[in-house]
């Protein structure tokens, strides 16, 4: 069976706002549930409802990816629910890009770049968690069996491309 | 490539984290009280332990934390990893053996 | 085979002397002797013996030292049969006449650090500190063979240090200065002249990190690195030092006044006025039996070999700023330095990604070796000081001294940092090379930071 | 001659496709599935090669990768012709070329060979003892002959066109090599769900029963059981077979890393397709099932092409459908070699005698033999093989009662086999640090205690018989998959007709009549070690067998011993008059079997060599033709050459557009660190040596901060965004670390601040906008903020919009002149780049590169972390003593300077330089002395660190670190030069604008 190129594709993901926020895990976990996302942010997976997703990368980091559309009201809440409470919120909006990978081959392009098990079984649809790509640092989430979503800070886009792009294409073989 | 646990995302392998040194050495509350001899023992001076090691691994490429880990530098098998800020845990005879092995 | 048979008749020519440091060390002993200053022992090494023996189909040859059992009581003992303790030994007897010494090597001789580096050698370091230091040793290689008696195979094919950057240059050139101010050669070479002293150099403006230039020190070069320890181990074993492998220190015997007494070792006590710790990556386990922390990190260091091909590449390069060493081997094979494994470890080896790192960059400099395959890898334990710089020094406690801390960089010290170490011991005072080399200078804040000027100090 | 050899109706080529190659020019013939060897073999062309010190004629003595001798280059073409190949591993295509190495002028008649003649000169070490006089000899004369005689194959000369793959994985149970014991493993764990990757070797799974005719199991021939095995494994999904794929490196906690061949065994690769791709596997289980490699004899002429392995014989013949000779003789130590004889004798080769080395061998083979009417003697050695570049036959004696050996006889044959046994593959197993332990029945050293989740099976640990060799594979499988938690069951099969498992074995020389001191009995046969020189080593007091490798260079040859340790032991536990397992191996190292560069490095090279970061506004430097510099992963604009203008040129004419208007630059790279939570102040009290309590919200100030030894680290201007919010600036490069500073100090010393870090490098693209005119042009950008001289100040900061996007202006200034940074979100910054651009067309705006900007601040007196400062320089010897807060009780780097040492008088200060002649540009890095007459070595006070010609001052200018320099303002210093020396003046660093009057504009 020979897969061909086609099977793996590269493309921009649709647009979000990111906010990165940091905070001790109690307030985290108020900060879930100001957002409708329930009672904490479970470590390395991602929790949506309605414009906001959450991605847990770490004890004291939630990576906010939000729809344009509704980002306004879902900061509101957040900025609600912490007021008084030690945090850092920070937006990133332009710092990362996302790229959207897809295909039969996207877990063989992946597995040329980063050391993790990125096979279903061990990643499955909803992780997400920071790595590192070749030589490059992006988050990776799981948004459907065969479909990732890659964080990547913007200089690091072509680089990443590129590698995928390459490792896909050996992937073939 | 080493096989680190981190505390907060599992396992995962070496080239993730960055080691960060002998651990359980507090910097001094007030550095000025302290004599130039002890001074460098903090700043320089260290165990070095051909045997277990508590040392620092910072999860760089991942969740970013620092935390500690018990390895046995003569076979590089780890003991366990455990939180920044634990006291360097006491391990038995037989696990200490077992890391040396 | 007859510059075989003009080698054998060696002892016609007068070999020139090169000129030493007006400083005393080191005068006395490159004047080459022949058989006339050593022990009676040792079989002398040319063409002509090597004619002889191949009569009696080699039967002849005796051991090149003598491996002995401990006695109870030496002088002074050296703890770690490395190139630097035997050369300390070597030094000891040859230079300062006491003959009642002991090498205690915990395994084979020379199987450390020795054994597995890549035999870079060059003095062209920045600070006057070093490059004293280096110099003086780089000089006493220059005589070594003929004073051994021993080839070690001292190459002076030179070691282009490759510019990338514009802050390599900048850097590079403040090192080309300060060493020629020092009278040690090094000098500034264009992409075009690198290029030309080393044709497999790729110069190509396209790659990632093109090369912008190089320094090259024309005497540096590289030794058998085995040769030197076996050469040491044969002089010395010839004046009388008793060189004991498979045996490991495990303590350090102290008198009343907290001064050294002798050794504790896995084949017995051994006493002794003096101990010598010239331990390499141990350094750490065994100055801590005196109860002596050192400011030193052991990590692993890796190198490989590939397989040999013909003579392909006629010096060293060196890239500190994407990490490739390289040179290759009188037997052919292309000896590569990978970097160092960033956690403390005395197993030998480290991981993968260290040396695929290196090639990655052997590739992008030498697109042409892309095919040449690697041979076999291995790992030492390099002693790394903060500094980066060495420690050859007395310590707090009487009779006790340490020359450690050489990490990735101490086999080109070798004969300079053992015939120093010998200076220090036998005169219970450092050399003025190597005073400023103290485990103090960490307390007081004059630490020799080569690091800080270049990336690496292999 | 065309295939002459060939046996019909034998092995696995196919004899419908016959393949054409040429080997040293010569075009040969083979059937698809051949080796080079194979075909050159079924040509009844034995002369591969030529060995590495002697030069001597050889031949394949194997036909797998433990092969010494038969080492060609393949392929044609500078970049492409590639060395050392083994033509026992090379699989055959259409077209291949082939050369053979180390010979001149040809593989035939070789001038090298001479040295053979010359060998009682050259024993081992030779080179140590010799070469030493004259001493200048040794690197005009010597040493280029040596290197040239050295050195197998010709490496290319071109760079290597092809790419290659690179592939992390993760398995539950990953078993290496698929000979039976592999197969019965994989299928165990492969049927009990566990991810399972085989990696073998060679073209085809199956091992030793690819060679095997005559064993059956469940009644069907061994090739076909290893079929349905197949089958049902590529049934499997959980299952991956890797071929041609090798496991070279047992790395810690279960790491192992595969090279897979792709397309070297291809006529015509698809144009993409990766020659090799290299493999880290993780592990949860591993099992090792390399097999075992048969052992030479070690006996004069041992060498000759001709003389082989028995089991290499077996192979050829019923793997490749090849007769290695006419008429051969056999010499073993082992039963195998029975077998090996009565498949050669079934095949129409003349079997002229079994040699066995024990005195009464007796098994079921050895009667088979003896009933199929071939020559069997007892006790009988062989003394030496005679002929050149081809055997044409062998002295066996008797070996005597008293060990001594008896009279000779000749026999002839083209053929002469050998065989010492087995050696199990332990390569891999001990790499993984696991502990050998010797096996005294079988003589040889076999796995013990495991050191990772490891176990061996099959021949690797010493289980031959076939029936135990599966059922030990299947066990060896079930218990791998059921310790990564998969309960399977053991498959069973039956073995009907396989052979007993060889009994005996050798280690060591031959013993031989007479003392033989010409006799050349060889150990290592690529690096031409004979018995002699392992005897000789000894002699000399290389104890340790790790001595003995390292004088005589047994062992380190491409095979890496595995043809020849055993052997070297034996001899020299015999020298050493100690037994075997006292004397112990040398340490197994990666790789298996070597490993192309390439595929380590893989995908890294050119553009993906490293990440190459670009800013946003790259693309129109580019547009304009700017000159780039790397900084860190950065390319960062240099300068803006127009027309014919250099650099020199370019950057002056940047440096006065700077002071006389507005000069744009795009100071994107610049680390940024967003420094948000209550304790924010607290921290950067903490981490920089200035003090931050009372900066107030909407000003900056300019940051230092030092490690904990008191050096300078990095700098930056910093701005209080809010109470609780930082905007902090580092340096291009210093910006991954001075985050991961932080981090350590935050996370581990002061856990319990408040406070939390962001990179916002990326988020922003920054526009320096500097010179006296740049108030005019962006004024009217931005949206209705007053930027004027009160409302925004120099050293403030103020949030706004420009052309409606979201900014934080800051006024700031690297330059001396009135100056902004424009911060604004990344997406956003080639446009607003453009709108500034568009708005400064009036006043002659001009772009400047690092260049310029670094004549700039050299002007100024601003020093550049890592130019100015290496590492070895305080805050007070860089001039910014007064940045460092005297009040505050501790800050990274406060204890350490107040070292004596820290604050001595001597220390090299930063100062400015001045050249007699104006035109004069020192160079950066020279060095600074008082005495120019002193002779060398002379004493240094400093060196220069930045140096420029500066247009603005219409002369050239300098810094420098200089011991006690400040108190040196005034003095004359020299800056010897090659040939000349220059006389300097040393003055404050400011060169321009002493007061700052530009700045507070
Ligand atoms: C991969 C690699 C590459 C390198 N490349 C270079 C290079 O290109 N150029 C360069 O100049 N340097 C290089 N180095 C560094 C150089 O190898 C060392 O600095 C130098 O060889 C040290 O010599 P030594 O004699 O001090 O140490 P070693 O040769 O390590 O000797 C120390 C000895 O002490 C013994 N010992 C330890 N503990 C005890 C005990 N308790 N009792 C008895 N004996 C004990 C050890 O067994 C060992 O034999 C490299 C190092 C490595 C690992
Ligand atoms: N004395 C004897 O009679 C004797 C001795 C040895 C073997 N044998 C026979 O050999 C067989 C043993 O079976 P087995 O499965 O243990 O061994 P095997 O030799 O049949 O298979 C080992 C396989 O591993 C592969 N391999 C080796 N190293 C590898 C590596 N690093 N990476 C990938 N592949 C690698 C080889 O190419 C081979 O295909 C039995 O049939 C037995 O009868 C007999
Ligand atoms: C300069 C140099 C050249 C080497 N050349 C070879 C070689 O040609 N073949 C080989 O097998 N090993 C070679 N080695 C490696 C040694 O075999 C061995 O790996 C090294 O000394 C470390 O010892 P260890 O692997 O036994 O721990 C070389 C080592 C060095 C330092
Ligand atoms: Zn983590």
């Amino acid at each position: 069976m020979q897969l061909s190129h086609s099977e793996f594709a590269l493309a921009p993901a649709a647009e979000r706002r990111r906010f990165v926020l940091q905070a001790r895990p109690a307030t985290l976990d108020v900060a879930a549930r100001a957002l409708g996302l329930g009672d904490t942010f479970a470590m390395l997976a991602a929790a949506a409802a309605g414009a906001v997703t959450a991605l847990r990368l770490g004890p004291q980091e939630v990576l906010l990816l939000l729809d344009p559309a509704g980002a306004d009201d879902g900061l509101s809440a957040l900025r609600a629910g912490l007021a008084g409470v030690a945090h850092s919120l920070v937006e990133v909006s332009d710092r990362q890009v996302g790229l959207d990978l897809s295909g039969a081959l996207v877990e063989a392009a992946l597995a040329s770049l980063t050391s993790i098990d990125v096979a279903v079984a061990a990643f499955p649809v909803g992780m997400a968690t920071r790595t590192l790509l070749g030589k490059a640092d992006g988050v990776l989430w799981r948004t459907a069996p065969d479909r990732f979503r890659l964080e990547v800070w913007r200089s690091f886009a072509p680089y990443l491309s590129g590698l995928l792009d390459e490792a896909a294409r050996d992937a073939v073989f | 490539m080493l096989l680190i646990r981190c505390p907060y995302c599992g396992e995962r392998s070496e080239i993730e984290f960055a080691n960060g040194g002998e651990a359980h050495i507090a910097r001094p509350a007030d550095p000025m009280s302290r004599t130039d001899e002890e001074w460098a023992q903090y700043l320089y001076m260290r165990d070095n332990p051909k045997g277990l090691i508590a040392e620092r691994w910072r999860h760089a490429h991942g969740c970013n934390r620092f935390f500690n880990a018990l390895r046995d530098t003569r076979t590089d098998r780890f003991v366990m990893t455990y939180e920044m800020g634990r006291p360097r845990p006491e391990i038995d005879a037989a696990t200490a053996a077992e890391a040396a092995r | 085979m007859t510059f075989l048979e003009k080698n054998g008749m060696s002892f016609l020519f007068k070999p020139r002397v090169r000129s030493v440091r007006a400083d005393g060390v080191g005068a006395a002993h490159c004047r080459p002797t022949g058989l006339a200053a050593r022990g009676m022992n040792m079989q002398k090494f040319s063409a002509l013996s090597l004619a002889q023996k191949a009569l009696g189909g080699h039967l002849g040859w005796t051991p090149q030292w003598r491996s002995v059992a401990p006695k109870p009581a030496y002088d002074i003992v050296i703890v770690g049969g490395g190139g630097h303790g035997l050369g300390t030994a070597y030094y000891l007897a040859r230079q300062h006449g006491l003959r009642n010494i002991a090498v205690i090597e915990r395994g084979w001789l020379a199987g450390g650090n020795t054994a597995r580096n890549t035999t870079i050698i060059r003095s062209n370091y920045l600070f006057n500190e070093s490059s004293s230091y280096y110099e003086h040793s780089l000089k006493l290689w220059e005589n070594l063979s003929q004073e051994l008696n021993y080839n070690v195979m001292f190459s002076q094919r030179g070691c282009l240090m490759v510019a990338h950057t514009v802050h390599d240059v900048q850097v590079f050139k403040r090192h080309v200065h300060a060493n020629r101010l020092n009278g040690i050669d090094n000098e500034w070479l264009s992409a075009e002249e690198a290029k030309a002293f080393c044709p497999p150099l790729n110069i190509s403006p396209n790659i990632r990190y093109p090369v912008l230039g190089a320094s090259l020190q024309r005497r540096a070069g590289t030794a058998r690195h085995d040769a030197v320890a076996w050469g040491f181990a044969r002089a010395a074993s010839d004046m009388g030092v008793d060189i004991i492998e498979n045996c490991e220190v495990t303590g350090i015997l102290r008198g009343p006044g907290g001064e050294v007494r002798g050794v504790e070792t896995t084949r017995g006590t051994i006493r002794a006025g003096k101990v010598g710790v010239s331990a390499a990556g141990h350094s750490s386990v065994v100055m801590g039996m005196a109860g002596i922390r050192l400011p030193l990190q052991s990590n692993p260091l890796q190198a490989l070999v590939s397989e040999p091909v013909k003579p392909a590449f006629p010096t060293i390069v060196m890239s500190n700023t994407i990490h490739a060493y390289i040179s290759q081997s009188d037997k052919g094979e292309m000896v590569i330095g990978a970097g160092t494994d960033s956690y403390v470890s005395y197993t030998q080896r480290g991981g993968l990604h260290i040396p695929a790192h290196t090639l990655e960059a052997i590739c992008e400099l030498f697109p042409m070796f892309r095919r040449l395959r690697m041979l076999r890898s291995w790992g030492g334990i390099t002693d790394n000081t903060p500094d980066r710089s060495p420690i050859t020094a007395k310590t707090p406690v009487p009779g006790l001294y340490v020359n450690c801390g050489w990490g990735t960089g101490g086999f080109k010290a070798t004969p300079g940092a053992a015939n120093l170490f010998a200076w220090t011991i036998a005169r219970d005072e450092p050399h003025p090379i190597n005073a400023p080399f103290t485990i103090e200078r960490f307390r007081d804040g004059v630490m020799i930071d080569e690091a800080a000027a270049a990336a690496v100090a292999h | 001659m065309s295939q002459a050899f060939r046996v019909p109706g034998h092995g696995r080529v196919d004899p419908a496709r016959t393949v054409s190659f040429t080997f040293d020019g010569r075009r040969f013939q083979g059937q698809a599935g051949d080796t080079l060897a194979s075909a050159l073999l079924a040509n009844g062309h034995h002369l591969m090669g030529r060995s590495f010190k002697y030069h001597r004629p050889r031949g394949a003595v194997s036909a797998g990768s433990d092969e010494p001798n038969a080492l060609v280059a393949v392929g044609s073409g500078p970049a492409l012709q590639t060395p050392n190949l083994r033509a026992t591993q090379v699989e055959l295509y259409e077209g291949l070329t082939a050369v053979s190495q180390n010979r001149f002028p040809s593989l035939k008649f070789d001038l090298g060979a001479v040295n053979t003649l010359a060998a009682p000169l050259l024993p081992a070490g030779f080179y140590y003892k010799t070469f030493m006089w004259p001493r200048s000899f040794w690197d005009r004369v010597y040493e280029p002959v040596i290197r040239r005689a050295a050195g197998l194959g010709v490496a290319p000369t071109a760079p290597d066109p092809d790419h290659y793959a690179f592939q992390y994985a993760h398995c539950d149970v990953l078993v290496a090599g698929a000979g039976p014991a592999g197969l019965a493993a994989a299928l165990a764990a492969g049927r009990a769900g566990a991810r399972v990757i085989l990696a073998e070797e060679t073209a085809e799974a199956g091992g030793s029963l690819l060679s095997d005719r005559t064993s059956r199991i469940d009644g069907r021939p061994a090739a076909l059981w290893v079929a349905d095995i197949l089958a049902e494994l590529a049934g499997l999904p959980n299952v991956r077979v890797l071929t041609r794929c090798t496991a070279f490196n047992y790395g810690p906690h279960n790491m192992v890393a595969l090279n897979q061949r792709l397309s070297d065994h291809l006529a015509d690769p698809a144009p993409d397709m990766p020659r090799e791709r290299l493999w880290q596997v993780r592990a949860q289980e591993v099992v090792l099932a390399a097999g075992a490699l048969e052992r030479p004899l070690v006996f004069e002429g041992n060498d000759r092409p001709g003389v082989m392995l028995a089991s290499a014989a077996r192979t050829y013949l019923n793997r490749y459908g090849v007769a290695c000779g006419r008429r051969a003789v056999i010499v073993t130590a082992d039963d195998s070699a029975y077998r090996v004889a009565l498949d050669l004798h079934a095949a129409g080769v003349t079997v002229a005698a079994i040699a066995d080395l024990r005195p009464a061998p007796d098994s079921a083979l050895v009667r088979a033999a003896q009933e199929a009417g071939l020559t069997v003697l007892p006790g009988t050695t062989v003394q030496r093989a005679h002929g050149g570049t081809r055997v044409h036959g062998v002295e066996l004696a008797r070996l005597l009662p008293d060990g001594s050996v008896g009279k000779g006889r000749h026999w002839r044959a083209d053929l002469v086999l050998m065989s010492g046994g087995y050696t199990p593959s332990v390569h891999l197993f001990s790499q993984s640090r696991g502990k050998l332990v010797f096996d005294a029945e079988l003589g040889v050293y076999v796995p013990g205690e495991p050191a990772e989740r490891t176990r061996s099976a099959g021949a690797c640990r010493g289980v031959y018989a076939l029936a135990c060799v599966l059922a030990d594979g299947a066990a060896a499988g079930v218990a791998a998959a059921g310790a990564a938690g998969f309960a399977a069951d053991a498959p069973a099969w039956t073995v009907d007709a396989a052979d007993e498992p060889g009994r005996g074995g050798y280690a060591g020389a031959l013993p031989r009549r007479g003392k033989g001191l010409l006799a050349m009995a060889f150990v290592d046969f690529q690096n031409d070690v004979t018995a002699k020189d392992v005897k000789l080593a000894v002699r000399e007091g290389f104890q340790s067998i790790e001595h003995i490798k390292r004088y005589t260079t047994t062992g380190m040859a491409t095979d890496q011993g595995k043809m020849s340790n055993v052997n070297a032991l034996g001899i020299a536990a015999d020298a050493l008059g100690r037994p075997v397992e006292k004397v112990g191996l040398t340490t197994f190292r990666p790789p298996f079997t070597p490993v192309t560069f390439g595929a380590f490095a893989s995908h890294a090279r050119g553009d993906l060599f490293d990440p190459d970061r670009r800013t946003p506004i790259d693309p129109w430097a580019r547009a304009q033709g700017a000159v780039f510099e790397d900084v860190g992963l950065w390319r960062r604009a240099r300068y803006f050459p127009r027309g014919s203008e250099d650099m020199e040129a370019a950057v002056r004419r940047e440096c006065l557009a700077v002071r006389g208007g507005v000069g744009i630059f795009d100071a994107s790279t610049l680390g940024k660190i967003e420094v948000v939570g209550p304790d924010a102040a607290t921290f950067m009290n903490r981490m920089y040596v200035n003090a931050w309590t009372k900066l107030g919200v909407g000003r900056c100030r300019y940051g230092l901060m030092c490690r904990e030894n008191g050096f300078v680290y990095d700098d930056g201007v910093v701005g209080r965004i809010a109470q609780d919010r930082f905007h902090v600036t580092t340096t291009t490069g210093g910006a991954p670390g001075v985050l991961a500073l932080m981090e350590d100090y935050l996370q581990t010393e002061w856990p319990e601040l408040d406070v939390w870090l962001t990179s916002t490098t990326e988020e922003w693209a920054v526009i320096a906008l500097q010179g006296p005119s740049a108030r005019a042009v962006l004024a009217p950008l931005v949206d209705g903020l007053d930027i004027s001289a009160e409302a925004l100040p120099h050293m403030s900061l103020a949030e706004g919009t420009i052309g409606g996007v979201p900014m934080r202006l800051f006024r700031v200034s690297f330059t001396g002149e009135l100056g902004f940074e424009i911060n604004v979100p990344a997406r956003h910054g080639r446009a607003v780049w453009q709108a500034i651009w568009d708005a400064g067309q009036g006043v002659g705006i001009t772009p400047y590169g690092t260049e310029t900007m670094h004549v700039l601040r050299a002007e100024k007196g601003y020093i550049i972390v890592g130019q100015e400062t290496d590492g070895t320089a305080t805050p007070d010897d860089a001039g910014c003593g007064w940045a460092v807060s005297k009040a505050k009780a501790d800050f990274v780097g406060k204890r350490s300077l107040a070292l004596p040492a820290m604050q001595a008088p001597d220390r090299k200060q930063l100062v400015g330089l001045l050249t007699e002649a104006a035109w004069e540009v020192l160079e950066e890095g020279a060095q600074l002395v008082a005495r120019p007459d002193e002779a060398i070595p002379m004493r240094v006070l400093g060196h220069v660190t930045s140096s420029y010609f500066s247009a603005t001052l219409g002369r050239s200018i300098a810094l420098a670190m200089v011991s006690g320099g400040r108190a040196r303002v005034g003095e004359t210093l020299y800056v010897p030069m090659e040939g000349r020396t220059i006389a300097v003046t040393v003055t404050k660093p400011v060169f321009y604008d002493v007061e700052g009057a530009r700045l507070n504009v």
